[in-house]
């Protein structure tokens, strides 16, 4: 059954809410603004308002539905715990610009999760208002380019391995630095020869992914720390990846300078199909004199204070700013505090080694029907990466992606990273139970035997899905964003 | 664990099959130093649902809820009536734990979601396209001054003395290693938006002129006259709008000229949320499409010739384009755009209209009972549901007073602009219609004890 | 996708709690009675107890999914504010023995909902404890009972129309009566004649629906209760249809003297895949002192009081007694109230109105394909009635109900009433836009056109259903109740 | 009205197809002196969910919840720690809005859910097979009652003076109509079940005997020996449980020789909701299976074989065999069924043996410390999660007064057996997994004062 679009169930005159209709004799003090022309926004009653959105949630796929493996997501169970303690009423319900003394409670979470973050990655200090990732991999960039300001120097480079998100080169470049590619050895890892090779005094800093995209753990990241810093420059982190080591390795021990935090994925904060998100990020103790604005201090008597433009003066003086209005996500902070507390010291240990284990697993399950590039170089981490090298001519990647939603599971990451042709990365995380590891691993195999076949049906999935192969040029070539009356389009 | 599959006797398995002795055995490029090999002592263990949940109701019992008292807040963040039916439906595991949609055939219920909430930003908001959502207002204001920049290829920015100064700040840090200029000065007590001298401050190097509407006193400037002088020297007029209800009642900034409109929809569906998660909006000319940030959904068909809905224009962004994409955000605010797209189905055109006179009727008749205070009066002309209140006194001390008589009174002046003596006596104060004549009459009470 | 049983999926270790394992050592003062013997109950970690439920669910349809049009079920939307409220920790985290002190909001909620029903039905008295339609039934023919019983008489018959609900009866029957039925007419009417013909000092009372199962208003009602008032019964009417009538008529103004309403139907509470159902009684002033207990009754003060069996001999003297523990469907009693209050007086008429607009609606787009038998008596109530006389050989009301299952709906209720032959009775309720309820009659339309033109492959449906059709002879003909560990079934 | 789409103009054309002049005239059988042509004035017009939302919220704020204070009230209703997913599954729209599994291709969902809550409820309770829910234990008990009587054609019933007072009225209200006999006394404030007196009154006329376990003095009664008494004279022995977590400590009764076992399943997943919906719970003997009432789901193939699960045996059942019926039972509690299977699902074996472990502890730290009151003494000499305490003084008059110091003590005998002034004195102490140490320091020290 189709499910139509809002705009051709509803009308104008219809309403899902009961408020009085304004009066028609009503005054105004909107200074000659009244609205005189019609929006344009349809209206349903709740029940159809209700079957809408309950029939277009069941077109989709979810971690509630079964495995989710999208390679460098991290897409693990979300616990209702969380979700009922967030919408506690002293959480939900507060304003971000109440007087401190009514917020006391909410100051605490933030700084008991900081707390937690800065113990699990060995860190001096972090900076809780990132909205994302790549809000938080912003900040620890600006971090370093004030660090550097505050030094007098103007370096402009940021190297990047190949092999990272493209996040990182667009945030470097959104900061207003320039990026060098630095390559990767066949190994899958950072070629320490080439990074040392291009240090500078134009170099300003790294960002590297750890473990790497190719699943991987740099081996050499004390080094490579070690040799930024020789240089003058500094180490970003990315922490997409952190899952893989969470209670296992302290970042900070490493070296490193920044690095932000997914909570949305280490964390488990929902995803809700493209976010919102929240990157907090931790910082070396060079660089956290300058964090952003605001931030949340333990007074001498127990209580907290918020650190905002009036008090930055006193607290944190060479601050770069403040990156976005209020005080950042709280309502994932809640849930990830929730969800820290329920695991526990020994339950974070476990999650790292049980998503390790599920991706080795995954990875040595599928080694003989899938071309594994680094499978020779040592166990993966909490990622299976596979190319495309047995796949028959006229079968891709996609197409073995497509076929596994026709097996009922959502598909791995596809063509990522780059240094992987046709890559599939595999991240099962520690939420897989094994019989559902075997189901999945299954599926895959017998998918990847027909590719290596020539099974040409591969290219026809998915067939048992909401929807057939979809058009995704022509989307690009025409777009077509918003809804028009039919005859206006 | 609860959350956690795995038994024992299934690593063993598990292990066996990989080849590997141990589980830590899995670690061994980890430089052994750096290795844990024992849970950090410092945090404590597991703890079970009960003893979770005790905690955080602990923590969330040391606060004052905005519900449990009067309440008077707005300066960005509305508190408004969410209907039950939103909540229910965002925590269907089908939407809240989806990730983006990258597999199209499989996320028709989010990509048909998100084209639907798209057109309503562009409706609301009187443009031709939208995006998916961004982080929030603040940082959607920033990739505003960002685009006017590639589009017009000028980088001074002239700011409205009305924008919400955590805007001005989140811009001024970015333009600060941007080397955009930015030209703003906080706004003076007055009821006049001074667009004349706003205009004024326009000239051929700028890229964009920023204006919010209704500005952070409540007052209501002339777009339209600000859109002909900015269009006169080819710049841009970026609209910020902090209260999406406000618009059900005037007209829309793109009907008035502006080019962008950018603004924080948290007010529908969201909820106070302590300011976070957010919910960024961003409209803008078909034409300056390619130009936009931020993740968009299109329509296209299937092969069956099925209408259908994907992400699209991704050559924009940064998975494809890495460091020469519009932005670098990745993640959007997803499931916040749902819940705003829910509400504003259940409101539509008739429902949203009249949630904005409500609102309206409201703060007309609160603005009325405040400024007979005595030591109070009323700054506004013209409002739509917030209002700034001038007082005899500092008003952030008197804001603390009357917290401690449990009346959240609003936002001072002394709180957003610190240090800025002028305006240490105005306070913001915001009325919704989840304020009732009660409430407006206890502030009243509470501020003639306190003021007199 | 088959979703396997919880037994098949879980194990006896596997836990989705946590808990401290019992200390192995520990005393117990358990009498000699500990376990000694395993359970055999599979536990789930919490992610694959999501998901299985998850799963599970997405097999369902439900109200939330579309129109579920069963006649004499009144399935209508369930606002989520409703869900809200009755989760409330001041009503549901209250216990039912709390002293009265403490629970005085929750006496509060049952005594504003008795006397909305008091007020739209009429009526004088009303007993609030029982738990659904069927113990509703019971408690009014227990009051008729006692009633009885204090008169000193002891009649042994009830008088059931042959087109009542199979409860009434079996509630009858139940309560010690013997029970005879009453023919209705060719109107669809009871038969007027054949009741008082039959009246005389054995009959005790008549069960009655009205609006009844034939959709039709008992137009003599107000003659029938004088009828049996005369002859000494009384008369229980069946509250099942109270949705055709409700804001429009009120049931004590006809003379019944009691009357159970389904506040999941009328008022909307949740069904839940088959209760829990909420079925208060209200009754006239000749069946009010026989009430069971307990009762909220209000003090002069304001404050309210729990009649149970300690006070019962002051303010409830010649009460029949308790009827189950504790003090009815508390958790249904707040969501009904919340219901009625959304509606007020002037929504609760429109929704009788909409309610049989719609099934009007429905019953005139369908005569000229399917049988409608009473279509000439005049408007139908809340619900249009069909029978199987349009059908060609081969072609059974079962198959018709299938095909809809194809075509995205649920079916209407079938072969009930027993009084038309292969009966489908559709209950479209107040909450189906026209725009929807015109697309289940397209699809009902084509179906019974089909269906007349003998198109057997209506017999196969449903087709696109998680089951095609399944042999329920089978399931009564070797019953397989639990689930049995592989070879010991 | 926000739950209703019709608009006027869809009425009109509505009415044009039918050929009526108007809605009301659709009414014209009902008797014009009995037809109201208004709104009923005596009630409020609709209001929205905002106000809704207030008035409700205002008559919880009356109440005391039990999460609220340290809590000790059992006797029947149990307060246990519900995991969040289970309120979360349960409001899942194709759970919450569906009917009666009527049409089994589409209500899978709900069929196979209701075949495992049979299995784990056979299991649980130590029999063969198990129906899919009833009302609430008290109506479950007393149909046991009517299926002995079929079964056994004799109809007189024993009760154990340990049957929860509500228990034996609801079964007495019944059996006054249906000329069962029943023979019943309350207990005594004794520690001993006196098992040996009552299986003497069972004789050849009794149909069954019921016996609550553990009692509802928290006493263990001997089940193995009543059940041998009882089948040594024909008759069936009926077991009641009111605190299913019990039986993850103790044996059940079916492996201790009850033909019939029902219970209360409120403990798991349900929740206390002021005693309503609760869940009838109802395991039999497998030969017993077509006398045991209510619904049950059993398992089946459809037209390709696969497996599948349908409604079955309804020719005992009322919409089929009317007043042949095994019960008048049509709605079963099918939402608290799915909330009771859930729970157990997540807990498994290990964890309601762990939970019932638990309960034990506290309920011995609860039992020695409170045992210490000077004035108070334990009557138990073993217990589950419940005990009975002695007081010097009558037990309802000092729960009253503790509760004026914000302490829900329990249940006081008083309060169940009012004017049976042998029992005024005891009070009932329930101790579950939320009951804190601080909670039984705060009652025991509030005792003190009081009983002192």
């Amino acid at each position: 059954l189709e499910e139509r679009l809002i705009f051709e169930i509803g009308d104008g005159e219809t309403c899902g809410v009961d408020l009085p209709d304004p009066a028609a004799d009503a005054t105004n003090r909107l200074g000659g603004l009244a609205r005189t022309s019609p929006i344009g926004l349809p209206g349903l009653s709740e029940p159809e308002t209700v079957r809408h959105y309950t029939r277009l949630s069941r077109q989709n796929y979810a971690i509630d539905c079964g495995i989710f493996p999208l390679g460098s997501c991290t897409m693990k169970h979300n616990p209702r715990l969380n979700e009922k303690v967030a919408r506690l009423p002293g959480f939900a319900d507060l304003h971000p610009l109440q007087p401190e003394t009514t917020v006391q409670g909410a100051l605490a979470v933030i700084d008991e999760l900081a707390t937690w973050l800065l113990t699990l990655t060995g860190m001096p200090a972090v900076a809780m208002s990132p909205k994302a990732g790549a809000h938080g991999e912003l900040c620890g960039i600006l971090c370093i380019r004030a660090a550097l300001e505050a030094r007098g120097e103007s370096r402009e480079v940021i190297l990047v391995p190949e092999s990272a998100h493209g996040t990182n080169p667009a945030t470097a470049a959104f900061a207003g630095f320039r990026v060098e590619a630095i390559p990767a050895g066949p190994d899958g890892r950072i070629s320490l020869e080439a990074l040392t090779g291009r240090l500078g005094p134009d170099v300003a800093g790294l960002m590297i992914t750890n473990p790497n995209t190719c699943g991987l753990f740099e081996r050499d990241i004390a080094t490579i720390c070690d040799a930024l810093h020789d240089a003058g420059g500094y180490v970003y982190c990315d922490g997409a990846n952190f899952n893989a080591i969470v209670g296992r390795v302290k970042p900070g021990e490493l070296g490193v300078d920044a690095m932000h935090i997914n909570l949305h994925k280490t964390f488990s904060t929902p995803h809700g199909g493209g976010g919102p998100g929240s990157g907090p990020v931790v910082l070396s103790e060079a660089l956290a004199p300058f964090a952003p604005l605001p931030m949340v201090l333990r007074n001498e008597d127990g209580s907290y204070r918020l650190v905002e433009e009036e008090s930055a003066g006193d607290d944190l003086p060479e601050s770069f700013g403040r990156m976005s209005a209020f005080h950042g996500q709280m309502g994932m902070f809640t849930r990830a505090l929730a969800y820290m507390l329920s695991h526990g010291a020994d339950g974070l240990r476990q999650v790292s080694g049980d998503a390790v284990l599920n991706a080795n697993y995954v990875l040595r399950q599928l080694e003989d029907v899938l071309e594994a590039p680094f499978a020779a170089s040592g166990p993966c981490m909490h990622e299976a990466l596979f190319g495309d090298g047995t796949l028959a001519k006229g079968v891709s990647t996609l197409d073995i992606a497509k076929a596994l939603i026709d097996e009922g599971f959502h598909p791995m990451t596809m063509y990522f990273p780059l240094v992987v042709h046709g890559a599939m990365l595999v991240e099962p995380t520690e939420c897989e139970s094994k019989a559902g590891l075997d189901e999945f691993i299954a599926a895959l195999h017998s998918i990847a035997e027909r590719a290596a076949a020539g099974d040409l049906s591969l290219t026809q999935a998915p067939r048992y899905a909401p929807r057939k192969r979809l058009d995704e040029a022509r989307a690009a070539r025409s777009p077509v964003l918003t809804w028009q009356e039919p005859g206006q389009a | 664990m609860r959350y956690l599959p795995l038994h024992d006797r299934d690593r063993s398995e598990m292990l066996a099959a990989i080849g590997a002795p141990s589980v830590d055995a899995l670690f061994s490029d980890v430089p052994a130093d750096a290795l844990l090999t024992e849970p950090i002592a410092e945090l404590p263990p597991h703890a079970s649902e009960l003893a979770v949940e005790r905690h955080m109701q602990r923590l969330a019992g040391r606060n004052v809820s905005a519900g449990s008292v009067p309440f008077f807040l707005g300066a960005g963040a509305y508190r408004h009536h969410v209907p039950a039916s939103v909540d229910h439906l965002i925590q269907r595991g089908e939407f809240l734990t989806a990730y983006t949609p990258y597999q199209p055939e499989i996320a028709q219920g989010t990509l048909q979601m998100l084209f639907e909430f798209q057109t309503q930003v562009a409706r609301l908001f009187g443009c031709e396209v939208a995006n998916a959502s961004m982080y929030d207002g603040s940082t959607a204001a920033w990739e505003a001054v960002t685009m006017a920049r590639r589009i017009t290829k000028r980088n001074k920015t002239v700011i409205a003395d009305g924008l919400h100064p955590h805007y001005v700040s989140s811009i001024t840090t970015m333009a600060r290693f941007t080397q955009d200029r930015i030209d703003y000065a906080p706004p003076a007590l007055s009821p006049d938006c001074a667009i004349a001298e706003l205009a004024a401050r326009i000239d051929e190097e700028t890229s964009c002129v920023l204006v919010q509407y209704p500005d952070i006193l409540g007052r209501l400037p002339d777009l339209a006259a600000l859109a002909e002088a900015a269009h006169e020297k080819g710049a841009m007029l970026v609209a910020v709008v902090t209260e999406p209800v406000a618009l059900g009642a005037i007209a829309s900034p793109g009907e008035l000229g502006a080019d962008i409109v950018v603004g924080e929809g948290q007010a529908l569906g969201v909820g106070l949320q302590f300011g976070g998660p957010y919910l960024g909006l961003f409209a803008c000319r078909e034409k300056h499409l390619r130009q936009m940030p931020g993740r968009v959904c299109g329509e296209t068909v299937d092969a069956d010739g099925k209408r259908g809905f994907v992400l699209t224009l991704s050559t924009r962004e940064q998975h494809i384009r890495r460091e020469k994409a519009t932005s670098n955000i990745c993640t959007n605010s997803g499931l916040c755009a749902l819940a705003f797209s829910i509400h504003m189905t259940l409101l539509g055109e008739r429902g949203l209209r009249a949630l904005a006179a409500e609102n309206h009727r409201l703060a007309c008749i609160a603005a009325d009972r405040l400024a007979q205070v005595p030591g109070v009066s009323l700054l506004n002309e013209s409002f739509f549901n917030e209002f700034c209140l001038v007082l005899d006194r500092n008003a952030r001390q008197v804001v603390r007073e009357l917290a401690a008589k449990d009346v959240l009174a609003g936002v001072s002046l002394g709180r957003l602009y610190p240090g800025d003596d002028a305006l240490s006596r105005g306070l913001l104060v915001a009325v919704t219609e989840t304020t009732t004549e009660e409430d407006i009459e206890a502030l009243a009470s509470a501020l003639e004890e306190i003021v007199a």
